[in-house]
């Protein structure tokens, strides 16, 4: 990896974790109104695997979404005032935190059904193989979403087509209050390509070079028509399941020590060691981040509502 | 079912973002034979095997919609897509709304529909109105090889997802189909006979017994209206209501069951749209509300047969007294 | 909510065959708390946490019910529970009928529904009309705390399985809780507020706003009967068609969309039951037919409230020119 | 295994191909008038795995099931009449040749869902363990419905809480026209039990003796309350998908080839070579099968339907 690719995925991670933290001092503050999924600590997953991703390609995320979404390109500005409800979302209003969307970059959805995404994305990768194109789809979900029945049939359909999907688990050791050992029945979700013959890989998905390098080559092998591969990025859900959650079924130590691994901190260090920047140039790009986050921020909320009226627009029969 | 097929093929050949995709509808041209002969025609790409993968096969024909692929996708049975519901009502038929109009979903699931002979419990599933009751999908059933092949087309053409059911006792179905192709709009009820006296309601394979019971009324002096709405949802209300309007009196005979279907929605709507034109009270005849049993005799019983229908129409008119008691 | 879980609780210290399972029913006592501290007194084998896995859930609590347990396997969401319907309404609703009885399903599929504020479009769900059109199942909505615990009990000791629906909005609802088990027979109806000019029935959240519309509507000189219904299916067809022969005018207020939902279902009944005592069309007021929308203005604007209600009713009368027009 | 057990899976195997053989007779006379899906060739898997089973433990199973029921011990009178739609078949006419049920002998039901059995066994597996048997429960289902949520989810849940169930995939080589590797993205379905974290054993289907041998271990770890197995018998679906299907999409010569790989001939040849059976009885043991299915047949077409009210029965309400 080049030093601007290092420098490019630190400042995604930095405008992920600010847009976040916005996000949750809205949600105290009543700007935000609804159930919000925050991916405070997971940012090296979607920063490492969109790094790859061209804007033809597409993406199907969760509903922990807007680090997902921010990677592949969505404005800022047109997130917050979705997930605020506005006239000026991504989505009009309409979708809302778990339901955002910009085709025309690739964001093909955020979905509110756990799994719900795996299928879909392996449609894109359908429809960008029989186009002919060298496109490719990826498929955010977590660990939850892993002993879903639709992550089985949908890596299967994918394998069996040599489809140009990558399955990107988000394993961050939690699905709401249930740790992943209470669900899930390996350790390393990783091993679960075997069962559909294709690669499956475990990286440290607080290291973002690592989940950078493993994703080359699954985006590498999906552009040359070699077909899907499972990748297992291990993190932590730093916040509870949701703004508000009590997080009272894990400890506070547990917590503490999963923050000691933040992804930002050790990608910082990292290019700060290496020589790639330096203690001011990590305070430029939080500057920077900050001031996007700030005016999207107050975009978001000078913003008016849809009209009620807005709801019957394309409802598209009756 | 060959119109079926014809209705499919020449959009296949109109336009190439069309393929069909399911569990046997590859070189063995699927289940009832309603894709013989695609694979050898337009390749393995575009007349795909699948695995028995309902979820994947309904979400994976959405997705592959949204970057404007036209699938086919065919789920066998409506038994089966039980196991589909999630995609095809909470994904494809959301997709527009939600993204805000930014993306169009044009899917086609089709699924055999209603009995057949002994098919039991599993294989004989008329729950449509499921279907009917979620915004964003449109659903058809044709009764007949004409309207297979033109309602196929038109649900080929739309941009959204719309559920297709085949009948499975009119699979061998004859009737005159032209051979170029053609759209019958979505929405757009048929009369397929004319009367004063009474509103017959017919969907699927109940359009055939209703004609039957209609001819038999008429050398007893009765005139009754036989109406197929064809698609479901969005449903032709105006030309049911001004049939009523007519005639003063409605029967629906649905294969759907009777909580919550097909048959109380139009009787609900009637009754609230044009109450004051009703002679007396309208009705319905519907399975019985019961698992669908294996043994002859029982699926017999529990089904509306020609028989029930006229004696139903009979009741209603208060022509005979020998007319049987509706099912419930 | 407290009621459900007193519910719950005292039937598991009952009946050692009672158990619940479902995706954060254990440690963490559930979504909503609705089994805080089960798992403290009963252990992990009775209060079992499970994957995202709702094909799973309700396929296994159906198959343990086989062998004689109890679980109440809950699905968090209905939204959710599309991914289950194969199990649901394919095997538990059927085993007991196609094995002639061979066997009983005494399984109780506990999920929320309804709106709550802001949820969108997969969080939001009313599709309980699927489960009522569904034979074996038996469906239950509560509308107050007593209601809720009462039927929780009568869910759990049915030998068939029962979908039992809490509506998020009333999770947090307080009213009059005795302290001992007691049962609320399942298919009866409760009058929630007697009156004399017009039946309003209403399901879930809809109880507390028509009769907060009923109360608005009596400074007026309306009298208005309210009917909850609890169970939905088998429901107690009795009861509102007695107070229909009473009023001679119907509203139904519920929140299942439309076409083929419950309000139509109970048009449907009263049409063909009483048609003769009605004074007027029968009405319903049921969520605009789309998408449920996310931003606040949209929502409102999509469900029925008190306001629309009291609309209703006063359009139904006659009594003034402002009446809000039904959704469709 | 001892010589009576050698013996008797020979007289369940014969059992179970004669009285397939005698439903294809029916279906052709119109005695059977429902799509039947035959079991020929594959009675090696339900012999060899319903050995090691006792009647209070129990099984699911499919479309194809007979073989199974009659492994299990469902009287043959009772299942031909339930085919023929009789009122003394064992659901009284209500269920048919999919839906068999006779749980006094554990029979718990064939499923016309493919894998719609898998969760129902995982279920009966969490009742035997929660009642704190030793009771063992078995779901039977094809290479097809492996590729199915349920499979995915069930036994997921199963490893986890280490249920008594064995998960017996029939790989007969086709689901419906599907031949296994259009459907399948592996070789082995057998792989697929380390994506659990359990025992995924493949073994030749054909030989009832591998069969039994891999049963026995599973079995064995099952009541030990160690947990799943998940079991494939690579076998061969000799007959079409259904009495009438014109089987077209695969050559003669594949199936007579399988024909050679007859489970029954190769059980006789062991038997006989290795002296524990001379031809004679293995002569005994077909006429006997033979007059069973015989009496099974007429008593099946002497009894009468059930009466056409007889399907309001058990509606459970309204
Ligand atoms: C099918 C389905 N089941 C349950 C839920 C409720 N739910 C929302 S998020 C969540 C946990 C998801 O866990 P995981 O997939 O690990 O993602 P994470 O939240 O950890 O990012 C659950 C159970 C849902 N939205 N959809
Ligand atoms: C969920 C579902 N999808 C499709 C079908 C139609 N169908 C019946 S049997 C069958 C093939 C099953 O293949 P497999 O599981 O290998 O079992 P086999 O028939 O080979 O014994 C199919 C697709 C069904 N019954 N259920
Ligand atoms: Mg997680
Ligand atoms: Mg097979």
């Amino acid at each position: 990896m080049d030093e601007q690719t290092g420098i490019q995925l630190l400042k995604t991670m930095v405008r992920i974790r600010l847009a976040e933290l916005q996000l949750a001092i809205m949600y105290k503050n009543g700007k935000v109104f609804c159930a919000a999924h925050l991916y405070e600590g997971e940012e090296a997953v979607a920063a490492g695997v969109c790094a790859h991703l061209r804007s033809d390609d597409c993406i199907t995320s969760t509903h922990r979404g807007h680090g997902h979404c921010i990677a592949k390109g969505l404005p800022m500005k047109e997130m917050i005032a979705e997930v605020c409800g506005r006239k000026t979302g991504c989505c009009g209003g309409k979708g809302g935190t778990m339901h955002l969307f910009k085709p025309g970059i690739g964001v093909m959805g955020t979905v509110g059904i756990v799994g719900g995404g795996i299928p879909l994305a392996t449609g894109l990768g359908l429809a960008m193989q029989m186009q002919k194109t060298d496109r490719v789809a990826v498929s955010f979900f977590g660990d939850g979403a892993s002993n879903n029945g639709a992550f089985h049939e949908s890596i299967n359909l994918a394998a069996l087509w040599k489809l140009p999907v990558i399955y990107v688990c988000e394993n961050n050791m939690y699905a709401t209050s249930v740790a992943v050992w209470r669900s899930t029945s390996v350790p390393d979700i990783g091993v679960r390509g075997a069962a559909y013959g294709i690669p499956g890989i475990t990286v440290d998905g607080n290291r973002v070079d690592e989940v950078y390098e493993a994703a080359a080559e699954a985006v590498a092998r999906a552009r040359a028509g070699h077909g899907p591969t499972l990748l297992e990025c291990k993190t932590y859900r730093i916040r509870g399941h949701f703004e508000g959650d009590d997080s009272l079924y894990r400890t506070r130590e547990e917590v503490a020590e999963a923050r000691t691994r933040d992804p930002i901190e050790y990608w910082k260090g990292k290019l700060i060691g290496d020589g790639v920047i330096a203690e001011d140039d990590f305070a430029a790009i939080s500057a920077a981040a900050e001031a996007e986050v700030a005016e999207a921020a107050a975009f978001a909320e000078n913003s008016p509502f849809p009209e009620p009226q807005d709801a019957l627009a394309l409802t598209n029969q009756v | 079912m060959e119109a079926l097929r014809e209705g499919m093929r020449q959009e296949m050949e109109r336009d190439p973002s069309v393929f069909v995709m399911g569990e046997g509808v590859g070189p063995h041209g699927s289940c009832f034979k309603q894709t013989e002969g695609f694979t050898a025609q337009f390749g393995e790409d575009r007349s795909r095997d699948t695995p028995i993968s309902e979820l994947a096969i309904a979400g994976t024909a959405a997705g592959a919609a949204l970057l404007g692929m036209r699938p086919i996708a065919d789920l066998m049975w409506i038994d089966f897509s039980m196991l589909a519901m999630d995609q095809i009502c909470n994904q494809a038929a959301k997709l527009r709304y939600i993204s805000n109009g930014q993306v169009n979903v044009p899917v086609v699931y089709r699924m055999t529909t209603g009995r057949s002979k002994s098919n039991a419990a599993h294989h004989s599933g008329s729950f449509y109105s499921w279907y009917i009751n979620t915004p964003g999908l449109k659903v058809v059933v044709p009764s007949t090889p004409y309207d297979a092949k033109g309602l196929i087309v038109s649900a080929i053409r739309d941009d959204g997802p719309v559920i297709y059911l085949e009948h499975k006792l009119l699979l061998n179905m004859r009737g005159e189909v032209p051979e170029e192709a053609y759209a019958i709009p979505l929405g757009v009820a048929d009369v397929k006979r004319e009367g004063a006296d009474l509103t017959l309601v017919a969907t699927g394979a109940m359009v055939g017994l209703s004609l039957a019971a209609a001819e038999a009324l008429s050398k007893e002096g009765v005139s009754v209206e036989v109406i197929d709405p064809r698609t479901l949802m969005p449903y032709d209300g105006d030309a049911i209501l001004s049939s009523v309007r007519k005639t003063g009196r409605l029967l629906v005979v649905d294969e759907g069951y009777r909580y919550c279907g097909f048959a109380s929605e139009l009787i609900a709507l009637v009754a609230e749209n044009a109450f004051e034109v009703l002679r007396q009270p309208p009705r319905q005849l519907t399975p019985r509300h019961t698992t669908i049993p294996f043994s002859p005799p029982m699926e017999e019983f529990v089904f509306p047969d020609a028989a029930r229908i006229a004696g139903e129409i009979r009741a209603m008119l208060g022509i005979t007294a020998q007319g049987e008691s509706s099912n419930g």
